[in-house]
């Protein structure tokens, strides 16, 4: 089979292959093949490179839209397969060029709205203060500019990705 | 005779721990829980679970009476609160004696003089212990604006705005210089009414390099008190601690025995009876100051326990039904190992350590040899938004502190959480800086760490790590497509992704 | 400068722990694994893996050609064996050392002579240490049976035949009287063949009312012998040690001191080096004899690690290195708890503790304090067939032993395995019977007590409990039918069912 | 629902009917109706007795045919729901009365066959050794009988539940 992936910017083509009945795969990377034992476990995959050994167990879950939450033993990353990313990410910064959007990275509720529409802001100036567990936490501005948008308001509940602000 | 039970009015891994010290001295338990914690793990631990609110805590965790109610329903005899919630609130300890309930903590008046901030000082003061500079006295809401900048001046710059009531780093600022003072005010103000229920606050000097060592001791009913060798817990983020470890590095064995008599002499001098905790300031030149009293048991009590094989809840409930404390006071202060904690939150800390609420699908938790697990959180269950984002804590002991250092290196690469993101990547990096293996920080050092990264990821990822990942998502979906078809020859376990893509697509 | 490696010549849950050992100290893991543990969590664990043969062990885990050319290959410089397997095989230590590799144990001749038991019976005996009466040499398998019969005669019933390679209860057997001697001779012939590979077998008196009390050593490549405070495994199933702890209440401090000497003459008498223990039986009046003597790392190393602080497996390799041993002898002799040790099988107690292998679905394993988890099984491991069904050993300790045995028992309710049928049933009837509470046990005391049960379940179902399972079960269906429509409000996690049900299906 | 439910040789019947939103449930059984919370968690079940507070964590394996796997924290027991327990349970005490088949309890390799079809055999005598995880398993008669049927014969590997021998 063959897959579109993108991994950290980078976009790439992969073909997996199973080799006989017994886990193992021919993986072509980059133009690259390699031979690994794979076998799927719980929520990841017991990976063993045969060339050189090197093992690598990593957990990857699903998300929606084709994209995977890779973690390996030392980092967490997002793979996205055969599809696009998500509009809404964690972070807001969404948007057009010279447009900023900045959106809610967790879900909590809106402590306070320190800006309104057409009000100046300087870069990491606060924005929006949403409590989320007992901690408040102050979103910035992504960069100096006007505030073209306020799109929630004080009190009320929000999702991860919800825009807040709209920045110009 | 039915056997005693205990109410534990808290929730997380600070009451799966008091229920399993519960279970060890053969005590009943009873759990609350409000409607965000039907499936959490302190409801499935206990023998009893009521449910006392809705989500938020001021409509559960914090109603002292459905607490009392739930206590008197289910023939509890004792109520232990756990830290934070009600952990040092006097009403709640009064409310418990009123009801004819034994509260597993010092008795009410206790709790009153050595919460207030300002008062716990003046109690200092009273015992011949030295105090950070600061306000003597609460700052009334109603005071002029002039009036709060005349007495952050006589104090001095930087300062720390605190709150009266506070603890665990809410409601507390860092003020620099004079034109952020009443800003930070407000916040701390704003914060402390949201988290303590009680806006005063309070001035306090910052001193310069300054670490964080804290005196565990234990109270009986018959004047005796122990106090324990130190617990160092320096590495703080935005006032809040990340690590603690003991014994501390930068104290002498005079020191600790200095610091200890100065910590029992506190406690005596208000009538202090079972666990609390003397915070100091130590500064550069070994001088310590006493900084506040914690009225309760404290997230980081697991290293005092593994340095000198005591256990504090234990005790805590033994002395609560009346036994006499016999513990060797020279075993307490000998430690027999080195002891680090982390607290495993759900929070990103490549988005400044935001919030990560979410399902735990699944935790692969370290084990083997010099390694506690004192977790709140098993596999299924969501974390809600309402409380602290606590998974875990990781503590981990050996021999010496290079080795312990050792020790949470290896036992950081196995932790493993998903679903949620946490602080673990955050740890990986921090057990590698020089600083840390070397001890050389103060209370400032993990914030200037931090603002130096200017928000840099705390891992990098590599053109291999890349790699890795997308061999690693294309066999995956090799997996599930292979899943999908009936009877194809894969594993079983491979069914995992379709039921977790099925469930992404309920939601 | 590239690291050390070490290879692992190994799996389960020893594998991991001295993986673990090795990551505390820096040096690279190098794992072997056979077709049967793709997804063992020993492979999961390790930097590199290497598949080297089929499931059975002598096609993988007992081929020294293939475990050689590993080593090789990877670049390994250090072998460590783990338990059981090539553990005690002379031939694979001296493999080692021909391919220029350091054997994570002790010489080959050493091995040798005392891994032999009626040679090492010899070495004891020079040694000045006394052993239990027996044959001084091994039966050739041509001996006439009326020699076989003499020679029991003269030693007396009732006796042990053992296998002279034996270990860990396997190639013995039990004889009450004459006419049960040959058939338990050709039974345990039998077994030791295709346990060990060599059907020697030898005769040994059965002492009466005998306690199993072993000591601990370590030993570098200067002369130094250092020997360990006691562990008693007098709980034994059909000869296998089932519970072990340290220290044992039967020991007094001198003859602790007497036997710990003992062992460490034993030792310098066949220039022994690494960790190996002097196995030993107490009788009655507290006189001890020499049994046998195991030249390797025990399972149950964790309760001398735990009750002395000192790591074993990391001195195993150290020693190796040709570091010199510095440890106290006074502290490796003084334990400062009492800890207790569980192995946790994949066997069903109710059907006389027939294994049962498959798949673990989910484990809940137990923590707070005073618990180590010593496990060689993930969630989705499949445990197989070919080899021993250890799932986890479960070590708990605090201050005395009532307090360990009080923590064993909250540990043991915690503890869920979730897919196959374990021994925690019968630990948990274990942990409540007044014989073990008081520590009055031979090794003798739980084959009578399981005999005596005569096959009787380790838990009554009663009423209540039939109509709680009745209820789980109603709910679980009701959970998995309203999973099935789609989009009805259940919890996420219900979706479990659906998966595991239809995995069932393609079985 | 409805279901049919057999536990520990007990036949009952139980109702089960949601209240409200909330995870409340009302079960009606043995005449008896009790109100619980619950929800489902991983492999298993939260439950909360809302009359007495008692809390009840179990862990519940679909198994084929019908059955569960209950895991209560001191028990494991099987229930069957709407269904019939699998003819080849874990010890072979089936057949009809007078007849006793004996199964295989676990997968392994039959090591030695010690009767023949036509034997005598007493209570507890020895019939097949069983190699399974590198100990023998002797399996005995569960009663005193004559062979009439042997299905095995030495060497061959057995799955569980694999009939082994007949004792009449």
């Amino acid at each position: 089979m063959k897959f579109d992936v993108e991994v950290a910017g980078r976009e790439r083509s992969i073909t997996v292959e199973r080799i006989g009945e017994t886990g193992r795969f021919r993986i072509v990377l980059n133009g690259q093949a390699r031979e690994v034992e794979a076998s799927p476990i719980d929520l990841g995959l017991s990976m063993v490179f045969v060339a050189d050994g090197r093992s690598l167990d990593a957990a990857a879950t699903p998300g929606s839209g084709g994209d995977w939450l890779v973690q390996l033993p030392h980092l967490d990353v997002s793979v996205v397969v055969d599809g696009r990313r998500h509009v809404l990410g964690r972070q807001g910064v969404a948007g057009g060029p010279g447009q900023q959007r900045v959106t809610a990275p967790m879900p909590g509720r809106v402590l306070r709205v320190l800006v309104k529409p057409g009000d100046q802001v300087a870069h990491r100036q606060g924005l929006v203060v949403v409590e989320a567990m007992k901690m408040e936490n102050e979103l910035t501005a992504p960069k100096a500019g006007i505030v073209t948008e306020v799109a929630i308001s004080q009190g009320i509940s929000v999702e991860a990705g919800r825009l807040l602000v709209v920045i110009e | 005779m039915s056997r005693l039970k205990v109410l534990i009015a808290n929730r997380g891994e600070i009451a799966v721990r008091v229920m399993r010290a519960c279970r060890e001295l053969g005590l009943g338990t009873v759990a609350v829980y409000s409607e965000a914690d039907r499936t959490a793990l302190h409801v499935r631990t206990a023998d009893e679970a009521y449910l006392i609110g809705a989500g938020p805590a001021s409509e559960s965790y914090l109603r002292i009476d459905r607490l009392i109610d739930v206590a008197v329903r289910s023939g509890a005899s004792l109520v232990h609160p756990g830290y934070g919630f009600l952990a040092e609130n006097e009403d709640f300890a009064q409310a418990c004696l009123d009801a004819g309930l034994i509260f597993v903590g010092p008795p009410p008046d206790a709790i009153t003089r050595m919460g207030n901030k300002t008062a716990a000082r003046h109690v200092a003061i009273a015992a011949g212990v030295p105090v950070v500079p600061g306000t003597e006295e609460p700052f009334p809401e109603e005071l002029p604006d002039d009036a709060l900048v005349a007495e952050a001046a006589r104090i001095g710059y930087p300062l720390l705005v605190k709150a009266v009531a506070g603890g665990g780093g809410k409601g507390m600022r860092l003020v620099q210089s004079p034109q952020d003072l009443l800003p930070a005010i407000r916040t701390a103000r704003s914060e402390a009414g949201s988290a303590f229920g009680e806006r005063a606050v309070y001035l306090e000097r910052r001193l310069a390099r300054a670490r964080h060592i804290e005196i565990q001791l234990l109270g009986d009913h018959y004047g005796t008190v122990v106090p324990f060798v130190e617990r160092e817990c320096s590495i703080q983020r935005r006032h809040q601690k990340v690590v603690e470890e003991s014994p501390s590095l930068a104290l002498t064995v005079e020191t600790r025995r200095a610091m200890a008599a100065c910590a029992a002499a506190v406690a005596r001098t208000v009538g202090y009876t079972n666990a609390g905790t003397i915070e100091f300031l130590l500064d550069e030149k070994g001088k310590f100051y006493f900084l506040e009293m914690n009225t309760r048991l404290q997230v980081e009590h697991p290293v005092t326990e593994i340095v000198t094989g005591i256990d504090l809840v234990h005790w805590q409930l033994r002395i609560a039904m009346g036994e006499r404390l016999t513990i060797d006071p020279e075993r307490a202060l000998a430690p027999v190992a080195h002891a680090i904690e982390c607290r495993i939150y759900a929070e990103d800390p490549d988005q400044g350590f935001m919030p990560s609420p979410g399902l735990v699908r699944a935790l692969n938790v370290p084990g083997g040899p010099g390694v506690r697990d004192d977790r709140g959180v098993a596999a299924g269950f969501t974390i809600p938004l309402f409380y602290d984002s606590l998974i875990a804590k990781l503590i981990v002991w050996s021999d010496t502190r290079p080795d312990a250092i050792a020790r949470l290196s290896r036992v950081l690469d196995e932790y493993r959480v998903i679903g949620v993101r946490t602080t673990l990547p955050f740890f990986r990096w921090l057990v590698a800086q020089p600083e840390f293996a070397a001890g050389q920080f103060d209370t400032t050092y993990l914030d200037s760490m931090l603002a130096a990264r200017k928000g840099q990821a705390f891992v990098d990822v590599t053109d291999g790590d890349a790699d890795d990942a997308a061999m690693v998502a294309g066999l995956a979906a090799w997996f599930r497509a292979h899943q999908a078809s009936a009877g194809a020859p894969t594993a079983p376990s491979a069914g995992h992704w379709q039921r977790a893509a099925r469930l992404e697509a309920l939601r």
